[in-house]
Formats: structure tokens, sequence, C-alpha cells
């Protein structure tokens, strides 16, 4: 375990937990659930990533790259699709927006529910 | 009625699933794992095709009816139970035969494992009855 | 099965010209058994007892052990006797009945239980046959099941009687407690032993129940005039000679064992005394010919209750030496009202009369039997009630007491006589009072033929009574172990038992010249007797309780089972941990007090209340999701991943399956619970978590045997080949627990699918 | 090295509370299962530490299982709302 295996797993393991700590707070603070979303796959995302790659450095054998290479291949493929399907039902089910939101695309779009 | 991005992953997530959930039921000797955590994978799998599609897809993927695999599972697991018999000792005892793998290792294949496979084929067909017939609508 | 056979294909099997007899194989059985246990009598009255054993359920203590002594010959005597000669009687009587196979299947069935009874040598195989008996009887009372009035009858008679022998059960079983073996030989080799036990009262009461049951003492007797209904054969063999006189062979043979003590002289001498008064009285008002006798039947017996609880060597005596000829006295007479009834149709005493006339040697046969009813000298009957009251007169010191007795047992027997001489003279020498139903043509010689054999046998015993001398004294010796009986004897000199019977003969005929002034009239039912007691338990009492309770336990809904279901488990397993202090000794390993620890479970306990107060159902189903995930956590953290993983794969598709189901309900919670029935289902969910934090810590602290987990880490690698050991048990060592599992998991999901497929098929 | 562990434990643990209080709060069904997600990635977050922690990489499975289970109930809670539920 060199010292700098240590540090970059240390560094690694920070950030990752560093992204799901803002994206928590993000989500109780923000105001409406569409922005919530927004925070809540930066946890997935980013968040794990960071753990994932630490947990690579720190053991560094075969088996564990793979493994991790797999969880980061299947965490980017199925983060953003959770993430629009709940804002896709949230539209649908009629959850209104924060009151002042600025821009506002789906105005002429309406979907086949 | 379902997103089109939803049943493209879903398509593309299947195989990878069914890999993990072999991948665990095989190494369930040695390392966490096992029929019972593989056949609620695979199931999880199949279910995720449902959400995806629907009922009618998630049952043609399989392409026969869960029916099939409770006696499958059922009869595996006796059979392994049974062929202790014929080598004349009680009923259940494991025999094991090791497998040169090309990598250099031996992968002790042996009855539990044939057991482990019946488990898993009965824990799968049990979620799919219930879910897809609860889903059928 | 023989009988069975006989008789439905007797058209053709057995076709004897003239006579059909379908009834040989059975009248070979009883009269193969009366030979058998004739042959054997002079063993047995040597004392040296036949015995056969046979292991049945040995566990439980129960052989089948066949033992041949005195006491039982006298029994096995009466039993095949008498059958042999009702079997023979039945064939003319029941020519032209339905069923005649169950009739004699039921009869033969009967026999042998009660041949069995009288020979078992274990406690437990006298049961087996006492209700073999019990159920005989049932399905012979209750021989022509349409009538309304026989069903009753009948089912009356198996209540009661296996009431008493559940009862007897208890006490047999407790008695088994105390000497460990069921054995008869065990237990009797040592009797003072019982009675020093704390347990002898239960003992006593139990089997008293029993037998007084069976043998219609005073406030169980009702059921016997009631099974008159029977047809007269099985009322002439049950319900006067054999099983009516279990109870009194059970009180016999367990008399070394529980007599001796106060209680056991008090309950049957008041108890024989009353049944005794009772049934005299009673029989005075009856106008039907088997009433009388069914009432005469219920005195006697509880003379021989009485006498038997006097406790002296000649009461015992005078109780065995009545018992055979009440059995051979009354067998007869029934046998003559049954004829009576054949022939003329009715059974009331008051239309009957002159019937010398149709079949002298029918009265010839009446007037011998109740020659020995009355009691006169030549007959057995005398024999037996001249030892009543010597043994009444020299029963205890104070002249007062057995003097009254002797007076009671006088009273009893004057009725006796009266009734005699109703039998006996009135119906076949007085005017009839009316019309009879049918003219009496040409009577069968073989309904009369077993009566003149059993009056003869009574008149011959009484003359030579040395017949019964040995069997009775070897008897009385088994009843009193020690007491010595004087010899029987027609004739003992001018003594006051004498002249008592004098007195009874001169109160009996002016007994009878008041009955026959003021004929009976029929006695209304008195509203606080044991009847009315019985039909309001049976018919009112307890279908009322049973629907009471299934209303409240049965009302519907399903979180009231489920809270009876729990209330009763916190109760139970509750109840016996805390009771066994194993609670005190649960321990939690130090190491768990750690922060995170702490917090996992705070957000856990947080995500269940979340649970249980959400409003919708789908908030509901989300904080079930997180409390998933927390125990997720908690296994992770207690490095235990092959638990992480499947916690979580199940809990992940419960979600889903919930998802699904709720789909198809309301999205809020219908349900609105009264307050105070919230706050009682808070207490019991309350306490089941308590009792299951109370077995956590039970399990984690105690050890109650060697862990097996370190066997199972140690073979799992050499045995099985596999490192992992949680998996290795599942699927290796215990495979065939898992095997039972997958079974049910693959029947459970049969189970769901056929329960959808009703629902859609319905929709 | 061990501060760092406990750094992390602590930071994950207080993102831990807070999806609790956006599942426990949340107006919308939406809210709730969009926190559940969260929730159960920062469980699989933690798996991970432990991983580092305790030294036992078997743990990646744990987090496999979590992160593929977490995604299959998310998309079954979205189909649930779409077809008709209310929030």
């Amino acid at each position: 375990m060199s010292t700098v295996q240590e540090v970059l797993t240390a560094a690694l393991l920070l950030a990752g937990v560093f992204f799901s700590f803002v994206a928590a707070i993000g989500i109780v603070r923000l105001p409406d659930l569409y922005l919530r979303m927004h925070a809540a796959s930066k946890t997935t995302t980013l968040g794990l990533a960071g753990i994932l790659l630490a947990v690579l450095v720190y053991f560094g054998t075969y088996e564990v790259v793979t493994k991790v290479v797999i969880v980061l291949l299947f965490l980017f493929l199925t983060a953003p699709v959770g993430a629009h399907m709940i804002g896709r039902s949230a539209y649908v089910c009629g959850v209104n927006m924060y009151p002042k939101t600025t821009r506002y695309d789906l105005e002429r779009v309406t979907i086949v529910c | 009625m379902s997103s089109l991005i939803l049943r493209t992953v879903a398509r593309l997530l299947l195989p990878i699933l069914v890999l993990l959930s072999l991948f665990l039921l095989l190494r369930g000797h040695n390392l966490p794992g096992g029929g019972f955590v593989g056949g609620l994978v695979c199931a999880a799998a199949i279910i995720l095709q449902m959400v995806a599609y629907d009922t009618a897809t998630a049952r043609r993927m399989l392409r026969g009816s869960p029916w099939l695999l409770l006696p499958l599972g059922l009869g595996l697991a006796l059979l392994s139970g049974l062929a202790a018999l014929l080598w004349g000792q009680p009923f259940m005892t494991s025999r094991f035969v090791s497998v040169p793998l090309p990598g250099g290792g031996a992968l002790d294949l042996g009855l539990p494992t044939v057991f482990d496979l019946g488990v898993y084929f009965v824990v799968l067909g049990t979620v799919l009855l219930v879910v897809l017939n609860l889903g059928e609508e | 099965m023989a009988s069975h056979l006989a008789t439905d294909r007797s058209k053709t099997l057995l076709r004897v010209p003239g006579w059909r007899w379908p009834l040989a194989p059975v009248l070979a059985l009883a009269l193969g058994l009366f030979g058998f246990v004739l042959r054997r009598a002079p063993a047995a009255v040597a004392g040296t007892p036949w015995e056969a054993a046979l292991d049945w359920l040995p566990a439980l203590g129960l052989s089948l052990h066949l033992r041949l002594d005195s006491l039982s010959l006298i029994f096995a005597l009466l039993i095949t006797g008498i059958g042999a000669l009702v079997v023979a009687y039945s064939m003319p009587y029941m020519q032209g009945e339905q069923g005649l196979g169950r009739y004699y299947a039921s009869l033969t069935l009967f026999m042998l239980a009660m041949f069995g009874l009288v020979m078992a040598g274990n406690l437990l195989l006298l049961f087996v046959f006492w209700e073999l008996t019990s159920i005989s009887s049932y399905l012979l009372i209750g021989f022509r099941h349409e009538e309304a009035e026989s069903q009753e009858a009948a089912l009356q008679a198996l209540l009661v009687t296996g009431a008493g022998g559940l009862a007897m059960l208890a006490g047999i079983v407790l008695i088994g407690q105390v000497y460990g073996s069921f054995d008869l030989g065990v237990i009797l080799a040592e009797p003072t032993r019982l009675r020093a036990h704390p347990l002898y009262g239960w003992a006593l009461g139990l089997i008293l129940a029993g037998a007084f049951t069976k043998s219609a003492q005073f406030p169980f007797h009702f059921w016997l005039p009631k099974a008159m209904v029977a047809p007269t054969p099985v009322s002439a063999y049950l319900h006067s000679a054999t099983m009516v006189k279990a109870g009194i062979y059970l009180l016999a043979r367990l008399s070394p064992l529980l007599g001796g003590s106060i209680a056991w002289q008090a309950t049957l001498t008041t108890a024989g005394g009353l049944t005794m008064l009772l049934g005299a009285w009673q029989a005075l008002r009856q106008h039907d010919l088997k009433g009388i006798l069914a009432y005469t039947t219920i005195s006697t017996l509880g003379m021989m209750v009485a006498l038997l609880g006097l406790g002296t060597a000649e009461a015992s005596q005078a109780a065995l030496v009545t018992l055979v000829a009440h059995a051979l006295y009354k067998g007869a007479l029934f046998l003559v009202a049954g004829a009576v009834d054949h022939e003329t149709g009715t059974r009331d005493v008051r239309l009957l009369g002159g019937f010398w006339a149709y079949g002298p040697a029918l009265g010839l046969v009446a007037a011998l039997a109740a020659l020995s009813m009355a009691g006169l000298p030549p007959t057995l009957g005398f024999v037996a009630k001249e030892l009543g009251y010597s043994a009444a007169l020299e029963w205890s010191e104070q002249a007062i007491a057995s003097g009254g007795l002797a007076l009671l047992v006088l009273a009893a027997n004057a009725c006796n006589v009266a009734l005699a001489v109703v039998l006996g003279y009135r119906v076949f020498f007085g005017e009839p009072g009316g019309p009879w139903p049918r003219k009496p043509h040409g009577m069968p010689w073989l309904l009369v033929l077993p009566g003149l054999l059993l009056a003869g046998a009574s008149w011959l015993v009484g003359i030579l009574p040395g017949l019964l001398d040995g069997a009775v004294e070897r008897a009385v010796g088994l009843v009193l172990p020690g007491a010595h009986a004087g010899h029987l004897a027609l004739w003992h000199g001018w003594s006051l038992p004498l002249a008592l019977s004098m007195v009874t003969l001169a109160s009996g005929a002016g007994l009878y010249a008041l009955w026959r002034r003021r004929p009976p009239a029929p006695c209304g039912e008195p509203r606080l007797s044991a009847l009315a007691a019985y039909r309001w338990l049976v018919y009112r009492a307890l279908p009322g309780a049973a629907s009471g309770l299934t209303r409240t336990l049965q009302n519907g809904s399903l979180r009231f089972y489920i809270m009876v279901i729990l209330a009763s488990t916190v109760l139970v397993a509750g109840g016996t941990l805390v009771r066994s202090g194993l609670l005190s000794r649960g321990s939690l390993s130090s190491e768990a007090y750690a922060w995170p620890e702490l917090l996992m479970t705070a957000l856990l306990v947080a995500a269940a209340l979340g649970v249980v107060l959400a409003p919708t159902r789908l908030g509901a189903i989300l904080s079930l999701g997180a409390v998933g995930s927390m125990v997720t956590l908690l296994y992770v953290r207690f490095r235990a991943p092959d638990l992480a993983l499947t916690q979580l794969l199940i809990e992940a598709l419960t979600v889903i399956l919930l998802l699904q189901v709720f789909h198809y309900l309301p999205p809020g919670f219908e349900e609105h619970v009264r307050p105070r029935r919230a706050a009682l289902e808070i207490a019991v969910a309350a306490s089941v978590g308590l009792l299951m934090a109370g077995l956590v810590l039970m399990a984690n602290g105690v050890q109650f045997a060697p862990p097996i987990a370190r066997y199972y880490l140690e073979q799992s690698a050499p045995l099985a080949h596999g490192h992992n050991v949680v998996n290795v048990i599942l699927v290796d060592f215990r495979g065939y627990d898992t095997l039972g599992e997958i079974t049910v998991l693959a029947t459970a999901a049969i189970g769901v699918y056929a329960l959808l497929r009703v629902r859609r098929r319905k929709a | 090295m061990t501060w760092v562990l406990d750094l992390a434990l602590a930071g994950l643990a207080i993102a831990l509370v807070l999806c609790f209080v956006r599942v426990l709060r949340g107006p919308t069904a939406h809210d709730r299962v969009v926190a559940l997600d969260n929730l159960s990635s920062t469980v699989a977050g933690l798996a991970g530490v432990y991983a580092i922690r305790l030294g036992e990489a078997i743990f990646l499975d744990v987090l496999i299982a979590v992160a593929l289970l977490g995604f299959i109930s998310t998309v079954a809670f979205a189909r649930y709302l779409e077809r008709g539920a209310h929030p």
C-alpha cells in the first residue's frame, strides 16, 4: 500500500462523499421536484463514481477492476434513465413547477400519456 | 405507452443482468450468491422488461411459461438428491468432480451445484408466476 | 363381519330348508367363547389366572393383555352365556326387520368388546373396550334409526356414557402417572401407594364418574329408561345383564386400589342407596313392562353399588351374588316381555292380562323368573337377598346405622316383590284391561327356550349354591385382598335375615294390592330432573356458547384475527420467557454501541414509523423501501454480504409486488379505526416488539448447546468443497430442509396463481 | 487514512439523514421516490466505504445489487405513478 495509492484513494473517496453530501443538501433545500431531481442523479453518478474509483485504487486486483468498470458503466447508463422516467411521470401527473421558473420549454409539447 | 428510452435501455440491460444472475449462481458455493440470490436477480431482470414493455412481451421473452420452471427446479433438486443413491450412499450425499479450467484453476462441480440450479429455477418460477399474473390486466 | 355376511346373503348362502339359520357364525362365536371360558374356569377359581399379552403400543404403555381371573370369570360366563341365548332369541324376534346385518354386527361387536373389557389386564385396554361398548350400545339403541325417539335415546346414551368414559380415561391416566404403568398386575401389586398420593382424590372422582354414568347411578340414570326404545333382545342383553354391569365390574376390580377410604365408602353408599330407592319408587309408577324392568334394574344396580361401598367381605359377596341372580332373572323377564310384546303388540301393563291362555310355557318361565326376583327360597334371588340383609346388619357396630340400612334394602326389595307379582302373575292370570293391537298367534318355541334356560339356571344355582361358591370366594378375595367370606348356602337356619325376608314378602304383597287398586298414572316430567339438565346442556347451552364464541372470534375482520394471533403469541411466549428468567441472562456486545450503529437504528425506527403513519399506500411502500435499505446497511456494517444481498433483493421485489397489487386498491387507507380499538392494537404491537427484542437478547446471551457453527466452519471446505458457509449449509449440509422449503415456495406460487385465476374468471 | 474513512462515514451519514428528511416530508409522492433513490445510492456509497474500511472486496457485489435494484424500483414507481395513481 504505497503512500501514493493511499493519498489517491483518500482524495477520490472524499470527492465522492463531497458530491453525495452536496446532492443531499440540494435535495432538501431545492424548492421543487425537478430541481431536486438534478441533485439526486448526481449522487448516483458522481458520488458513487468517486467512491468506486477509490475502491478500485485501494484494492487494485484484477477482479475488482473489472467489477468497478462494469458497475460504472451500469450506473452511467441507468441513472439518467431513472431521472428521465421520474421527470416524465411527474410532468404527466401535473406536479407544478417552482413559480419563479424562467425557461419553460415544454409549453408547446404535449406528451401522449 | 412507455418511453422509448426505457425500452432501449431495458433491452440492453437484459443480457447483462442475466449474466450477473448466472455469475452469482455459479460462484455461490464459495462467495456470496447462490441459487436463491441468482434466481431473484434474474426475476428482477424479467420484471424490468415487464415494466419497460408490458406483461405479454415479458412472457414472450421467457419463451416458455413460468409454469415449466417449478417442476424443472424441483425435479433437478430431487434428482441431485437421488443421484447419491446410485453410489449406494444415503439420500442427499454430495459427490464432486473437479473440472480443470483453461486458466489452470479447477472448478468443483457437484450435486450441490445441481441442487442450487434447482433452487434457482424454483425461485425464478415462483416470483415470475406471481408478478406476471398480478401484472396481467 | 361374519354376521353381516351371514344375514344379508343368507337367502342364498345358508339356505336351510324350513328354518333359516342366518346366525350360525354368531351363535358359534358366542358358544365358542362360553366353552373357552368354561374350560379355564377351574384354573381361574383355583387362583392361577389364564393370561395372554401382546404389545400394542409400548410407547403408550398399552398392551393387548387379557387375563381371566375368577372375578372376570363370573362376568365372562354371563356375557357369553346370555349373549348366545339373546342371539338365538333374536332370530325369530327380529325376523322381517330391515338392516339385520347391521344389527347382528353391532351385537357381535358389543359381545367382543364386553368380553374384552372384563378380561382386560391393562387399564388403557379396558378403556378402549369401554368406549367400544358405548359405541355398540349407540348403534343398537339407534337400530330403528328413522324414528326420532330412538335417535335421541341413542345420542343421549352415547353422550352420557361417552362423557363418563372420558372422565374415566383422565382417572386412568392419573393412576398411570402414579404407578408409571397401566398394567393391572403392577398396579394391584401395591394398592396403598395411590391412596397416599395427593392425586388419589382426583383419580377416585374421575373413575367413579365413569362407573356411575355407565351403571346409571343417580344423577346419570335418565339414559337407561330412554334406552328401552331399543329392540327387546338388546335391552335384555345390554341394558340389564351386561353393559350396565361394566361400572360394577370396574368398581369391584379397582376396589383394592381406590377402596378403603371414607370418600369411597360415603359416595358409593349414598349414590347407591339413593339410586336404589329412586329406582324402586319410579318402577312402581311405570305402566310399560320394559319401563318397570328398567327402573328395577336401576334399583338393583344401586343396591350393588351400595353393597360394594360397604367394604366388608359379606357385602362384596352379596353384591356379586346379587349380580348373578339379577342377570339371570332380569334377562329372563326381559325375554318374556319381548315375547309378550311380539305376540300382542303392546307392553302396557294396564291392557295386558290372561296371557296364560295363549302361552302357557311363557307363563311358566315368567313365574320361575318372578319368584327369583321376589326372592323366594329355592331360587338364587333368595340367597342373594339373605346375603344382602346379613351384610347390611353386620355392617357397622352401631345398631341404628346398620338397622337403617337394612330397612332401606327391605323397602327396595319390597318393591321388587310387588313388581315381581305384577310381571309373573298379573300379566298371565289377571283379566285383560282392553283390546290388544294384535291377536296372539302361535309363538315360535325359540322365543320361550332362552327365557326358560335363564330362569332354570337361577333355580338350579339357587338349589345348589355350591356351583358358584368357589368362584365367588376367590372373587371376593380379589375385591378385598385378604378378606374371607362364608360359604354360600340356601339355608342359614332361623336367623334375623330370614325374618327380614318374611317381612319383605308381606310388605311386597301389600304393595301389590295397593298397586292394583290405583293403577299407575304416567308420571309427568319433573322440571328439575337430571334429564332436563341434560337437555338444557346439549340442546341449548353448548350450541349457544359455540355460536357465541364463533361470532366473537370469527367476525370477519382480518385486523382482528391478526391481533388475536399476536396477542396470544405474546402471552404464551412472553409468559414463558419471563417466567423462565432467561431474559436476565441476555447480553448485548459492547461493540454495537458506536455512533454509526445508533444512527442506523434510529433511522430504521423512523422509517418504520413512516410506514405506519403514511397517509397514502404509496407513502407506506416508500417508507418500507427505506426500512429495507437501512436493514441492508446494518448487514453491511456487521460484515454479512450474503444477507445484505438477499435482504436487498427481497425488499425490492416486495416493493414491486406491492406496487402491482396497490394498483387495484384505492390510494388512501379506507379503514378508520375507533380510538379505543387503535389503542389496543398499538399495545399489542408494542408488546410483540418487546417480545422480539427480549427473544433476541436472550438468544444472544444464552448458549443452550455448544454452537454448531464451529462444526460447519471447519467442515465446509474439506467436506463440501465450498468456502461460502451460508450457501454450503443451505445446499449441502441441510439440503433436505431446503428441498422442503422450495416445495413450499412452489406450492405458494400455485396457490397465488389459483387465487388470481379465480378473481379473473369472476371479473 | 483512518480519519479519512471516519470523515467519509460522517459525510455519508449526514447525507443519509437529509434523504430521510425528504422521504418523510416530501409533499408529493415523486419527491419521496427521488429521495428513496438517493437514499439507496447513499447506502451503496456507504457499502463502498465499508468495503475499504473492512478491507473486503466482496461488498462490491452488494453495491452492484443496490444500484441495480435502486434503478428497477425507481422505474417501477415511476410507471405506477404514471398509470393514473394520484401524487
